[in-house]
């Protein structure tokens, strides 16, 4: 039943923070809601009896794509100074 | 529970193509393609839930007796193991594109992009 | 009778037709004088041009197709004369009928002007050119009605051929194309007008028109020959509207007093009416006889 | 505004279609015929206590010999397409050097995160995660490491060659697979060895530790790639 | 056999193996990537070897070592080998044809252009679904990054939008896929298909998923803005590999997968293709950059893909056969254009005229360019045939005019393009430099064409019956094409002898119509190639042409039933294009006459289709009365026909064609070509004689359609000024005199029409031999600037002269015949107004032969044509064996009109034409050809000497000793009055002959281009909007399929 309650919870929290992303004017906010995004999806794996995939998520889905984000963002806002 | 991860990934890739079409900025594009890449992995892994089962990891010795109704559907995770490295694959590229992009014309507006038209 | 054998008969027939159609000419003329209180020249007038004509000979020509103008227009009415019966039932005159029939007589009616055309056009003169297109235009727009009023004739007789057609005509007035179909002769007639180049549309040969004429290019035998051509191809024609229209001759006099009357329907209405322009006859002979043409038709279809 | 709309409506359609999607989704019971398939004889035929893993390695092998090529792909476009282009400004930025906190802690927890990075792989087969997993990890213990100093940067030849060999030796892995296997990328190659151990399950560790290194190395490469071009401005 | 499997170990062995490399130098490593291809190739090639030699059966892969369900596992089958083999083939040799790009981009290029050839592959072998969905990222990525092969902004931003579509496209794919697995249980193709996993409701949502992305994949008409930024964005090279080889593998997954969705997708897979097969053609028309309309082209062939996909089981087993050949027709003929526009590196499609530097390469797109319009000899015409057969039988009418109008708008744009390149402006073009590695892959492409063409044309039923000898021997002339003409035209001409004297004898107591015809296509082929000899040089690929046209009109006459009939009407199409096009501005007339022939020819297709329907043989005889539709067959075959016949509303493409082609060209294609439509006319009508649509009679209409033309064509030539334009409008005339004889539908009037079609034959050959030799010489071809030229070419005068008396019936020649027996048939056949406006109609020909003949020869002779020479002998020695023949046709008709009238005498019966020695009477009239001969003749010699008596001494007058209007003239052009000969029939009848059929015309092309230029306003260029395309497709087509949302 926790669970349930737990995973309803995480649900809202990705949804919020997808909206986030989506609408928040600045790129890093942005960048870092998805990474939010991905990382409150990997707790939800784990909820659903998937560990393999939750570790996947985490190393990969909010840690690498983030970073690759970042360093694309950091390029972009080197060009326009 | 599968229920949950289910609304959860649907409205994920639905927020995510919203934000894929609706927004001008390309990075803001790319982000839209990953929040639904997430929301298509988050589906295929609540498909796999099955109610109150264990991973498909047999590591206690009493998993190993009649695991058939003990274990979660592997199947799925696996396909999704692939799936999110295809989505980092395909989102890497897709940056290094907005990159390339960004150097032509100094601008990431998709509108400003439109020399190959009819 | 064999074709070699009837060579004589058909050149006695020939002869009398050329003095009867000077004879004719020369009446014309001089009818046309009184009309317009003139005294007017000699009946035998054109037998003496004729004469002269021939005495005389060109030092000059204007090439081998000059030649062949004159003889093609002569070609062209004796053509006509050589395939048309003069005289119904009668075995000696007529002609090579039996070889070519109705069509062909019409072709040689455009024969003339054709090989006319070519012989002017070699001549030296800048506006023979202008003649003869003249010339051909309207003859197509005189043709179309008599190529109506033919086939309104052939299909009331289901035949082409002459012979045929003036028998079918013979024994009395009522039998007469005249009566049988008004329309088909109103249009003939009308044609009859342009075929003959009398009054009304004869812009092509009128000396107003254009300074000097073919005639002058034409000097000496080559204008003996358009001579005894023009006289042979008026009465001629008319022998053949006859044919076509008034139920053919079956005797000499017959021949003489119909044909006579043809011809002079041209003298009268030529005196009254003024000269059309080219186009202005191409336009008049595409509205009234087109339809009467028609009409001959129609009224054969359905009746 | 119009065209709002009409994203509105094509997307609400998509709704109803994953609504249609969602309605005849009634959580099944007990486990597919596949799943139960591999659920039953999983542990038996491939030998390792993660079924996740057996599938991913052995049953459907070939899905994740494509997944490698797709990384591989990936790593050499954006290698070829950032490297070349020589338009970009070429004035050298001033480097911010990171705090002294970055530095210290990056001389700690890289060893520990390459360790975790290698754990993860070798026994892939046994405990969740496996060569993506590790692989990702190992390549952010480079990521974090590039970031803590910027000026050094990692030898591209020496990544580039780890990667090929490791990729070669997948290939061979598999084309071994067929000789003595049953098929293309069959694990029975070595001994199936006694359930639970680490030299357990053919050739799974092996394949999937090549495949940790080959994506640790890919991936490093991709984000040195994107640090280079950053330091050569 | 090697193990298929090995394809995939060696694409990625080398692959990373080329990892090491990186530093090598490139040619070696670009040669490692050339033999990984060839090592794929050569394995998909034996396993093709063995399907089809040694027919092993289907060898299944199990990877893992377990049971398909468990593992993935991969088939080569037949199908599947095919398949690899053409991806291999065009990977190997795009890479031979990028070579240079290769090397310069070093080691990481290769590596993607590997991994997408290996993606392809496994995409075509694999069995299991999400395999396929694994690897189709695979290609999709490996594509976004070989677009960028080409750094400019272009190309990156064609890349970027492909990235987004094709990943969108992923997502939904995925999400099919794994509700799939939910609903079905398992991923493999075949499970799912043996126990029809997918019967819930739901799984019908998820298959729509699954095979919607694969259609969008496939890059359907309204959704694919994306795919053409791509083709033209990217290299040559890429467009190649893309058009051949991706469009290639997703197209036979789609094949695949199809067997496991319930039926009705193949109706919706039929609707896209069509949808996409019209629309991208109706697009192609407004494109002026060749890569964008090799892109459009290709939607359009994938499209047609579809179609024959989505009708695969209503073909039957013709289904592989018509699929492969339109397939294989795209795959070459696309990779050949994109290849040539990697060479010739020009955008618009008017800058491809530098072509013509180099002959041989407008050679080589000449081909494919016909291979794709379907042409024969190649294996798309045999395609598009047997489909149209199939789906008429099927009774699939509406489809059949579809497919038939979206081909005809891509002949539109196709044909443009060729005309551009073989007559546009090319000195000021720069040379483009020809490396070996970019020949060898466009030679081998055309080799392979011809190739398959001869391997798969005897595949089909009827196929072995046609005659392919021409053929060879005009490949042979094409071989020899350097030798000098005076030695190819004696080869050409012996052989026509020697093979009329093959083929004319076997009719001589057969079949007199096919007698006079075949004697008329060779003979009159002979006659006309004379003047060839003319011609200095080496007169490159007239001779092929020339060739061409010949063997398709010789074949019409040979040909036993509709297939080979067609097969010959579309070759002599090709052929008398090609001839057409050589004259200096006969660029847009050979493209209307193309385009009417083209028109015309799908017509008569799918007349024959319907004819066809229901019956299996494909004889002559399958066009009766009682088949369905007949009177509908009749009309659609009859307009295919009076498009060749010029007649009224079909006839703007003759006076231009006709006019603007070469000298010696004009007689043959006049005099002869126009023939084949009579031909055709005679077999439509000997088999269907009556045919009514409502209650108006076709052949009534036929004949009014004669009328108007007739009159309207003589008319329109005595206005013309130039002296061919006259010629070909007459033409229109005489096949309008024809037509009329023929809708009569009475032995007069067949015989009428058959007399003028062999004086049409004479005469015009005649007149354009003659007019040809004085433009030789004149070098101008306005008649007016010419003039008394009896006096230099005397010979030329006499055949002109002869003509005219033809055409225009004047008793003595055997115009007359033709003219009198008009007379006899309108009178029986009781048609008398249509008759009258007829005559009038041959009345007016007089004007304009009076016009040719005074304008050109009578008159005075202008200054410049002072010493001009007679035309050349070569000219007036076939013009002289042509007067021969009129001579004896004119002296004893009897010996050809009393056989035909037998042969019509088993048609129509009643009154026949009754010949006793010379003179043939009629029911109405008579008419002896020998007697007025006679005495025409003797009359005439008669005269003539008596004037020539008189005048024995009489000397020629000099050019100025006249005088007139009281001035002497000094200048020639004063005195010679040609132009606008006939103002006054222009002002009298003028309004009638305005041209608004030109006029029509115009404005249905105007039309058709607006409609395009509007329609492609979607590709907007913004790649969210081609996303949103996407999507709004999904949707669209989600709607279509379930009938509102839920």
């Amino acid at each position: 039943m926790i669970f349930n309650l737990l995973a309803i919870l995480l649900g809202i929290s990705t949804i919020v923070f997808a909206l986030v992303a989506i609408y928040t004017k600045k790129l890093i906010f942005a960048i870092l809601a998805t990474g939010g995004v991905s990382l409150f999806a990997s707790i939800l794996y784990l909820l659903m009896a998937a560990p393999d995939v939750a570790l996947t998520e985490a190393a990969i889905g909010s840690g690498l794509t983030t970073l690759i984000f970042l360093f694309i963002l950091n390029k972009i806002k080197e060009e326009d100074v | 529970m599968e229920y949950i991860g289910l609304i959860t990934g649907f409205i994920l890739v639905i927020l995510g193509i919203w934000g894929f079409l609706t927004q001008k900025n390309i990075l803001k594009m790319i982000i839209g393609f990953t929040i639904s890449d997430t929301g298509i992995n988050v589906i295929i892994v609540s498909i796999s839930y099955l109610k109150n089962r264990t991973a498909p990891i047999l590591n206690r010795p009493d998993l190993l007796t009649d695991t058939v109704n003990k274990i979660t559907d592997p199947v799925p995770q696996a396909l999704v193991l692939t799936a999110i490295v295809i989505g980092v694959g395909v989102t890497a590229l897709m940056l290094s594109y907005a990159l390339r992009l960004y150097q032509e014309k100094n601008t990431l507006d998709i509108n400003n992009f439109k020399d190959l038209k009819w | 009778m064999g074709v070699f054998t009837k060579i004589p008969y058909v050149l006695l027939g020939l002869f009398i037709l050329i003095n009867y159609g000077l004879l004719v000419t020369g009446i014309f003329r001089r009818i046309s004088a009184r009309i317009g209180k003139r005294i007017g020249m000699p009946v035998y007038q054109p037998w003496i041009n004729l004469v002269k004509l021939y005495a005389k000979r060109s030092s000059v020509y204007h090439g081998i197709m000059f030649y062949l103008g004159p003889v093609f227009r002569l070609g062209g009415g004796v053509g006509i004369f050589l395939f048309m019966p003069l005289i119904f039932g009668s075995e000696y005159f007529s002609n090579f009928s039996f070889a070519g029939d109705l069509i062909l007589i019409m072709y040689f009616m455009f024969f003339g002007m054709l090989g006319m055309a070519l012989g002017a056009g070699e001549g030296g003169h800048p506006y023979s050119a202008i003649g003869i297109s003249r010339g051909l235009a309207q003859f197509t727009a005189i043709e179309l009605p008599l190529t109506f009023a033919i086939i309104a004739i052939a299909i009331q007789y289901q035949t082409l051929s002459l012979t045929e057609i003036v028998a079918a005509q013979q024994g009395g007035i009522t039998h007469w194309v005249l009566f049988t179909n008004p329309f088909a002769t109103a249009a003939g007639m009308l044609s009859f007008l342009g075929a003959m180049g009398a009054s009304p549309f004869n812009v092509v040969r009128a000396p107003q028109e254009i300074p000097i004429g073919p005639p002058v290019e034409f000097n000496s035998g080559f204008l003996a020959v358009l001579r005894t051509n023009a006289a042979l191809l008026h009465i001629v024609e008319a022998i053949l509207w006859m044919n076509l229209f008034f139920g053919g001759a079956t005797n000499w006099i017959e021949l003489f007093i119909k044909s006579f009357c043809v011809y002079f329907f041209a003298l009268f209405v030529g005196t009254v009416f003024p000269r059309f322009r080219v186009d202005q006859s191409i336009r008049w002979y595409l509205k009234v006889p087109l339809i009467l043409g028609i009409l001959a038709i129609l009224y054969i279809k359905f009746i | 505004m119009y065209k709002k709309l009409l994203v509105f409506a094509t997307i609400f359609i998509l709704a109803g279609i994953f609504l249609k999607l969602y309605q005849n989704f009634d959580g099944s019971k007990t486990l597919n015929k596949t799943a139960s398939y591999y659920a039953k004889n999983g542990a038996s035929e491939v030998g390792s206590t993660n079924i996740v893993t057996a599938i991913v390695v052995t049953y459907r092998g070939f899905d994740t010999l494509g997944e490698v090529t797709i990384l591989f792909v990936a790593a050499a476009i954006i290698g070829f397409f950032l490297k070349t282009n020589a338009k970009g400004t070429n004035r050298i930025r001033n480097l911010r050097f990171s705090s002294e906190i970055m530095i210290t802690a990056s001389k700690i927890l890289m060893p520990i995160m390459f360790l975790i990075g290698a754990y993860v792989f070798v026994n892939g087969h046994l405990s969740p995660g496996g060569g993506f997993q590790g692989g990702a990890i190992i390549a952010s213990g480079v990521a974090f490491f590039l970031l803590a100093n910027p000026t050094l940067s990692v030898n591209h030849k020496v990544l580039s060659v780890l990667e090929s060999t490791s990729g070669l030796i997948f290939v061979l892995l598999g084309i071994a697979g067929l000789i003595y296997g049953g098929g293309f990328l069959d694990n029975r190659v070595l001994p199936l060895g006694k359930f639970g151990t680490l030299f357990s399950a053919g050739i799974i560790p092996l394949v999937y530790s090549f495949i940790g290194l080959k994506v640790g190395a890919e991936l490093s490469n991709i984000i040195s790639s994107l640090q280079q071009i950053q330091k050569e401005e | 056999m090697v193990n298929p499997i090995h394809i995939v170990s060696i694409s990625l062995g080398v692959a990373f193996f080329l990892g090491f490399l990186r530093k090598a130098n490139h040619n070696l490593t670009s040669t490692i990537m050339l033999l990984a291809f060839a090592a794929n190739a050569f394995i998909s090639a034996q396993w093709l070897w063995a399907f089809i030699y040694s027919n092993t059966e289907p060898f299944y892969i199990f990877t893992a070592g377990f049971r398909p369900p468990y593992s993935i596992s991969l088939l080569m089958g037949r199908n599947e080998a095919i398949f690899t083999f053409l991806i291999n083939i065009a990977g190997l040799l795009s890479g031979i044809f990028m070579l240079k790009t290769y090397l310069r981009h070093g080691v990481y290029a290769m590596m993607a252009f590997l991994g997408l050839i290996l993606g392809l592959n496994i995409i075509i072998l694999t069995r299991d679904l999400f395999n396929f969905f694994v690897f189709m990222e695979v290609s999709s990525i490996a594509t976004a990054g070989m677009i960028i092969l080409i750094k400019n902004v272009k190309s990156v931003s064609a890349g970027f939008k492909y990235i987004v579509a094709s990943s969108l496209i992923s997502i939904l794919l995925l999400l099919g896929i794994v509700f799939i697995y939910y609903f079905g249980g398992s991923l493999n193709i075949d499970d799912m298909i043996t126990n029809h996993l997918l019967v819930s409701k739901g799984a019908e949502v998820a298959v729509f998923l699954v095979l919607m992305s694969i259609l969008l994949e496939l890059k359907p008409f309204p959704a694919n803005g994306w795919a053409l930024d791509v083709y033209e964005g990217s290299l040559p090279g890429i467009g190649a590999l893309l058009s051949a080889t991706s469009a290639t593998a997703v197209y036979f997954v789609l094949n695949k997968l199809l067997a496991f969705a319930n039926p009705y997708w193949y109706n919706v897979v039929a609707v896209v293709g069509m949808i996409s097969f019209i629309g991208s053609n109706l697009l192609g028309i407004k494109q002026k950059n060749a890569q964008r309309l090799l892109g459009y082209s290709s939607v359009g062939q994938i499209g047609l893909l579809l179609v024959i996909l989505g009708f695969s089981n209503t073909l039957g087993e013709k289904f592989e056969y018509i699929a492969f050949g339109v397939l294989i027709s795209h795959y070459l003929a696309k990779s050949g254009l994109f290849w040539l526009a990697g060479i010739v590196k020009q955008d618009n499609i008017k800058n491809w005229a530098a072509l013509q530097k180099k002959p041989i390469f407008l050679f080589f797109m000449g081909v494919f360019l016909f291979t794709l319009a379907g042409f024969p000899p190649f294996p798309s015409f045999f395609a598009k045939w047997q489909l149209i057969m199939e789906l008429s039988t099927a009774g699939m009418y509406a489809w059949v005019i579809g497919i038939l109008f979206g081909s005809f708008l891509e002949a539109v744009y196709l044909f443009r393009w060729f005309g551009y390149a073989m007559k546009g402006e090319h000195n000021d073009l720069p040379m483009f430099e020809l490396p070996w590695h970019k020949i060898l892959p466009v030679v081998i492409g055309v080799l392979s064409v011809f190739g398959i063409s001869y391997i798969s044309k005897d595949w089909l039923p009827g196929g072995t019956s046609l005659n392919f000898i021409p053929l060879y021997f005009i490949a042979f002339m094409y071989l020899i094409d350097f030798a000098p003409a005076k030695v190819k035209n004696t080869i050409v001409i012996l052989v026509i002898t020697y093979y009329s004297w093959l083929v004319i004898p076997n009719y001589y107591n057969t079949d007199i119509i096919r007698l006079i015809f075949s004697s008329i296509f060779l003979i009159g082929a002979i006659l006309t190639l004379i003047p060839g000899y003319l011609k200095k040089g080496s007169r490159k690929g007239f001779y092929p042409a020339a060739l061409l046209m010949f063997s398709g009109l010789i074949g019409l006459v040979e040909s036993t039933n509709i297939y080979q009939f067609f097969f010959s009407w579309e070759l002599m199409t090709i052929g008398s294009y090609l001839l057409i096009i050589r004259g200096k501005y006969s660029m847009p007339h050979a493209f209307k006459y193309l385009l009417f022939s083209v028109g015309g020819a799908y017509f008569m297709l799918m007349g024959f289709g319907m004819a066809h329907a229901g019956q299996a043989s494909l004889s002559f005889d399958i066009l009766r009365t009682g088949v369905p539709y007949s009177s509908i067959i009749f009309l659609l075959i009859a307009i295919g026909f009076m498009t060749k016949l010029a007649s009224l509303g079909f006839h703007i493409w003759l006076p231009g064609a006709y006019g603007e082609s070469e000298a010696d060209v004009a007689p043959m294609v006049s005099s002869i070509l126009i023939n084949a439509g009579v031909f055709g006319f005679i077999i439509l009508m000997t088999h269907i004689p009556d045919a009514n649509i409502g209650y108006f009679n076709i052949p009534y209409m036929l004949g009014w359609i004669g009328v108007i033309s007739a009159l309207v064509g003589n008319i329109m030539a005595s206005l013309q000024e130039d002296a061919r334009k006259l010629v070909a409008y007459s033409s229109i005339g005489v096949m309008g005199y024809v037509l009329f004889g023929m809708a009569m539908m009475s032995h007069l009037g067949w015989l009428t029409a058959i007399t003028y079609t062999i004086n049409h034959f004479l005469f015009k050959g005649l007149l354009f031999l003659a007019i040809g030799g004085v433009i030789l010489r004149t070098k101008t071809f306005n008649m007016y600037e010419m003039g008394g030229l009896i006096k230099k070419m005397p010979w030329s005068f006499i055949a002109v002269l002869i003509g005219i008396i033809t055409l225009a019936g004047i008793p003595p020649l055997s115009g007359y015949a033709g003219k009198w027996l008009f007379y006899n048939a309108i009178v029986l056949k009781g048609w008398y107004i249509q008759g009258a406006f007829i005559m009038f109609a041959g009345i007016i020909a007089f004007l304009y032969c009076f016009r040719l003949i005074y304008a050109i020869f009578l008159g005075q002779l202008k200054d410049e044509h002072r010493n001009i020479k007679e035309a050349s002998v070569w000219f007036i020695i076939p013009q002289y064996i042509i007067i021969i023949t009129i001579m004896l046709f004119s002296a004893f008709p009897q010996y050809v009109l009393n056989p035909i009238g037998n042969w019509l005498s088993q048609y129509f019966p009643n009154n026949a034409l009754v010949w006793n020695g010379s003179l043939a009477t009629s029911s109405l009239g008579y008419w002896n050809a020998f007697n007025i001969m006679m005495i025409v003749m003797g009359m005439f010699v008669v005269l003539l000497l008596f004037l020539l008596l008189v005048n024995r001494g009489s000397k020629k007058v000099g050019q100025f000793d006249i005088v007139y209007a009281a001035e002497r003239p000094e200048r020639p052009e004063t005195t010679h009055m040609a132009y606008n000969l006939y103002a006054h029939y222009n002002k009298a009848i003028g309004f009638l002959i305005t041209p608004w059929i030109t006029k029509s015309w115009d404005n249905i092309s105007e039309w058709v281009n607006t409609i395009a230029n509007h329609t492609r306003k979607i590709y907007n260029g913004n790649g969210q909007a081609y996303a949103l395309h996407i999507l709004i497709y999904i949707v669209i087509a989600y709607l279509i399929i379930n009938g509102g949302l839920f």
